[in-house]
């Protein structure tokens, strides 16, 4: 039934205990963490995510990969505190281990020769990160922000972005107003492009509309509470119209990122 | 190494470790981590005859050391199961359990005949879910459903029958004789506890089914209690499974009365806990001068 | 400030935060750490006709995120708890309910009887103990034996009669109808789920009693669904309990149904739960604009 | 129905947050940790006890108070690893803080002027200190321990006592055997004492039937599980043959301390 989505065999996985190279507070929120972990990071692309046993957790949390170091065998991961568990993580030390599962996911598939714009809402910008830095030149990238104390990894997409623009709720920095404004302009100069968006699903709900409009190719990476995280419980569903009918995907076997056109934003 | 093989019902296992249904899919996923045939079986994704897509997310909530779950039994029907997925573990060695699930008799029925001639080697029944015909209430929460259920199913399997029981019940050792008494040759519990959480910000049931299943840590004093109350009704062999995390837990279930145990929940926080159940059971019974794993099923001496 | 009152068959409550059976003596030990006028009642130690000792130690035993209990309804007896420990909460300023229990309904009737006239507020009486005419199962597990034993015990109290439910059933929202229908004044639920713990060294239970009552955190969604799904048959006010550790859970069991909630095990974890569950409520609604408590209860928005 | 153990009511006690002052191992499963809690110590008197909350643990775990530090507002707990609540309160830091409900108990009542053999046995050592210490002159301790190297306070003891025997069961250390065996030495010169005892079950059951034989007094410091360590819960009971009859005492509230010859050391 997984055919459309192919869950890529052969590739491998790990559950291990990785140490943490160093961990940065990037906003009053959100945090980088960097991990050693070479086996995992010669797996890795971007897209892709793992799963990190939190304390006494029974559920490890879902984070993306932001930035994979293949040569130094390290992976980041931008994270942003929302409960316990992604406090428990915040308050990790350089030098102790990490209990994580993956890589998990099929990620992305880019074609960087394309145009390519990459949008992300808050704390979807880092996992777009790894992917426009593949993309380069062919790189332009529209973040999205309540306001300007939450902008994170501006330096970092500018240092491989052919342009960023940025947006914030409340105009304290950038363009007042949201990430579609910013698209909107983009599309009515240029169609010739593909769209990856992660962030809140009004947001993806409101990217994917306007590329459909527009007859964009969008990929969205989604979100969605999770028990095993590799394909085997079924719990993280989302639902989708495919050529051949509705189907109930799973957002870690055959997501996170989901052509936008399939996603039933509804469900 | 101390004898870690058990025999349910005719069906030798290698050891006493099942990986539980619906939480390790058909196997092939985590055989990415490990050599599935180490553990002693799998129990397969519920099975029904047609595929359902299940109900919609979130499907699943955190709750203090456990968790709830909703999936409502997504599965690709049994014809999609026996041509895709069981194919795939027709070359490992472990013994492989196919669960299964129906809303009405008939459902069951033509499930297990399909399964007639597989490779299929124990059939596990989940009667938790609701009854059509008796008005949603599910099978097994009485004793005459619960046998006559298990009547008609076992007149149609080759295979050995296992009654997975619902702990959602007032007397489990009168629903475990009952499975006993329709001619099951085994039964494993428990299932799930029905349980709840609601998100105080929107208001709203944090499962968009409202209700779930609970699982996990939280559950295995219910779970041991259970498995001790029908191991003393019964004269079938007992699978114990709810809420164990480690091997020491799955050590009380067997003291408890289980010839083996089932670990479902523990696999999405260590993916390695059956294997670690596996070697800390057989360190236990070295260390407690033990030949076999048998000896210390039921060896529990009450006050 | 929002408005903390409820109001409970007629009984008024200065916040809906009550400290459960069992778990808080006769107030007078937490009274040394805080102003216990604070609460909106105490629902008192199970207290039985005749003094009783009790099951022998260990009575208690920890579980993931719960804890075990066996204490066996130890207590001074209905003259003891009139002449010693009512006397003590008369000067306090809060709701008194006395929790009784018996293995017999002409126990019950009996104790009762020797309340009236007394200054308790309120009776919960607790049917989660083992019916002995009935052989041994508890008088709360059927709803026959649950209406009967409410009419008989409510004929004979004056004040209003708080039937308190157990979790170890099949179908919950039976048994809150049949106390309603004999007439209860509210039910309050959950009392204990049974569980067990062995040890595996000594290959004994961890309790002398071999299972025991399983509460704290651990149950909380099971007795969040359980008090839905109680509160959605009856229209006699439900008081919830059952796991509740912070004020985050009192908030769910109102807006589950609940039209107060009692605070058992997170006394033992936190004994300054209570307050803080009181506190944080009061933040809530002040947070979200609701003006009164009673705007919240069974305001669960279901799928 | 407490009378013949009366809880001496208006002692205060507190739930409260107090600083670690320092915390060190003594041997290789003992730790000795001294808690900053100046309210507290001066409601504290030997034998008592606090309730330690451990983490995420939904019980605390009741701990003796082995010395007293008015003056500095201090007490010193001295506990050993047993299970993961013990672990976790062993991995504590100086400075950090910790969530203690005390003091607790009836404690000793010690009458200083009598001569008093203190026994105790391993980890029943340290709740025997402080009431060694209020004897002084007047105190004898008998210390017993598996071998050599779990060995502990002795110097404090030692400081405070007018003699210390030590046993251990391998005699690596001082006389091979049995805290009774020196007990019974001791008693057959003189009986004109108190014994206060605190250790394993079978060694206080020892104890105290070789005080019955000798018609000395004796009491014992018992342990049992407990749910609120206040005397609300009843769950610590432990059974009592008193003159008027069998009780259920509970150990938090009429206890720990117990008159040995009314303790049913079966029940
Ligand atoms: C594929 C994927 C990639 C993700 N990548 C990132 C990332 O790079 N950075 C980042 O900050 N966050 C990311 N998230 C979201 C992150 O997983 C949640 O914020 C986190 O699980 C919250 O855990 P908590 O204990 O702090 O919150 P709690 O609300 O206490 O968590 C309770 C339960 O709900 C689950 N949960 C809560 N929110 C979410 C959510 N939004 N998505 C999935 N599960 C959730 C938790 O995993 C846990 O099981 C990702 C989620 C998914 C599915
Ligand atoms: C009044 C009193 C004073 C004590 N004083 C000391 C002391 O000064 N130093 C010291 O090292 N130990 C002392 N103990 C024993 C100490 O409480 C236990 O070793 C500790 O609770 C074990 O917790 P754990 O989580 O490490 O073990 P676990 O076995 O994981 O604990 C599981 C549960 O059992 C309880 N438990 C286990 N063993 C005991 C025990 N022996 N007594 C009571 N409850 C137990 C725990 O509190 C917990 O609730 C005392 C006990 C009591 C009752
Ligand atoms: C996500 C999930 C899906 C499940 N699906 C099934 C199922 O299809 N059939 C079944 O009999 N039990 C199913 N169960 C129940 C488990 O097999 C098991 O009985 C229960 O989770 C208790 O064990 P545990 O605490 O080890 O998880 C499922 C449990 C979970 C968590
Ligand atoms: C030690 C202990 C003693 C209890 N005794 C009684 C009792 O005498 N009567 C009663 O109705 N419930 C009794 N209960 C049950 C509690 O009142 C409550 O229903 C249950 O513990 C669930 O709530 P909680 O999780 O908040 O503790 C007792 C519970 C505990 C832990
Ligand atoms: S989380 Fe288990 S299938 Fe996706
Ligand atoms: S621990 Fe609660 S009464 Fe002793």
């Amino acid at each position: 039934m997984d055919n459309r989505y192919p869950y890529r065999k052969g590739f491998l996985m790990f559950q291990s205990e990785y140490k943490i190279q160093s961990i940065t507070q990037l906003n009053p929120t959100t945090y980088s963490l960097v991990l050693e972990c070479a086996e995992l990071a010669a797996e890795s692309w971007c897209g892709r995510f793992v799963n990190i046993r939190c304390g006494e957790k029974p559920l490890r949390r879902p984070i993306s990969i932001s930035e994979i170091d293949k040569e130094n065998g390290t992976i980041t991961l931008v994270f942003e505190v929302r409960g316990e568990g992604t406090e428990w993580l915040s308050t990790r030390r350089a030098g102790e281990k990490l209990d994580v599962l993956g890589p998990l996911g099929n990620g992305f598939f880019p074609d960087s020769a394309k145009r390519a714009i990459f949008i992300g809402g808050g704390i979807g910008c880092p996992p777009m990160l790894g992917a426009a830095q593949e993309y380069g030149e062919n790189a332009e990238a529209i973040l999205g922000f309540r306001s300007a104390a939450q902008i994170i990894l501006l330096d970092k997409f500018k240092a491989c972005c052919q342009s960023v623009d940025v947006t914030t709720n409340d105009g304290s920095f950038g363009v007042r107003g949201f990430v579609t404004d910013v698209l909107a302009d983009k599309l009515s100069e240029n169609k010739d492009c593909v769209v990856y968006a992660c962030g809140p699903m009004p947001m993806l709900k409101g990217v994917a509309q306007m590329c459909a409009q527009n007859d964009v190719q969008c990929f969205v990476s989604l979100e969605q509470r999770m028990g095993c995280g590799v394909g085997a419980c079924l719990v993280c569903a989302c639902k989708t119209h495919e050529a051949d009918g509705e189907h109930m995907r799973h957002v870690c076997k055959n997501g996170p990122v989901f052509d936008a056109k399939e996603v039933d934003f509804g469900g | 190494m101390a004898d870690l093989r058990v025999n349910i019902a005719g069906v030798a296992f290698k050891n006493p470790v099942i990986t539980a249904s619906g939480t390790f899919g058909f196997g092939q996923e985590y055989a990415r981590l490990y050599d599935i045939s180490k553990l002693g079986g799998i129990s397969c994704k519920g099975t029904t005859l047609e595929p359902r897509m299940g109900n919609l997310s979130p499907r699943i909530a955190e709750t203090p050391s456990g968790i709830l779950n909703s999936v409502g039994l997504q599965n690709p029907g049994v014809e999609g199961f026996l041509k895709n997925d069981l194919p795939l573990l027709e070359n490992t060695d472990t013994v492989v359990i196919a669960n299964i699930a129906g809303s009405q008799i008939e459902d069951y029925i033509e499930t297990v005949r399909r399964l007639q001639g597989s490779s299929v080697d124990m059939i596990e029944m989940n009667i938790s879910c609701p009854n059509v015909k008796e008005g949603g209430v599910s099978f097994g929460t009485s004793p005459e459903s619960v046998e006559r259920i298990t009547k008609q199913v076992k007149a149609v399997a080759e295979q050995p029958l296992i009654v997975k029981l619902t702990p959602n019940v007032t007397d489990i050792a009168e629903i475990a004789a009952a499975a006993e008494a329709g001619g099951a040759d085994a039964i494993s519990l428990i299932n799930t506890l029905t349980g709840m959480k609601i998100d105080i910000e929107t208001r709203r049931p944090l499962l968009k089914n409202n209700t779930g299943g609970m699982s996990g840590a939280a559950v295995f004093p219910v779970a041991l209690r259970m498995v001790w109350q029908a191991a003393n009704r019964v004269q079938i062999p007992v699978i114990g499974l709810g809420g164990i995390t480690k091997w020491q837990d799955a050590v009380e279930m067997l003291l408890a009365g289980a010839t083996a145990v089932q670990i479902g929940t523990a696999n999405f926080t260590d993916a390695y806990t059956p294997l670690k159940v596996i070697e800390g059971l057989d360190a236990y019974l070295d260390a407690h001068g033990e030949k076999s794993v048998m000896d210390i099923v039921g060896k529990v001496q009450v006050w």
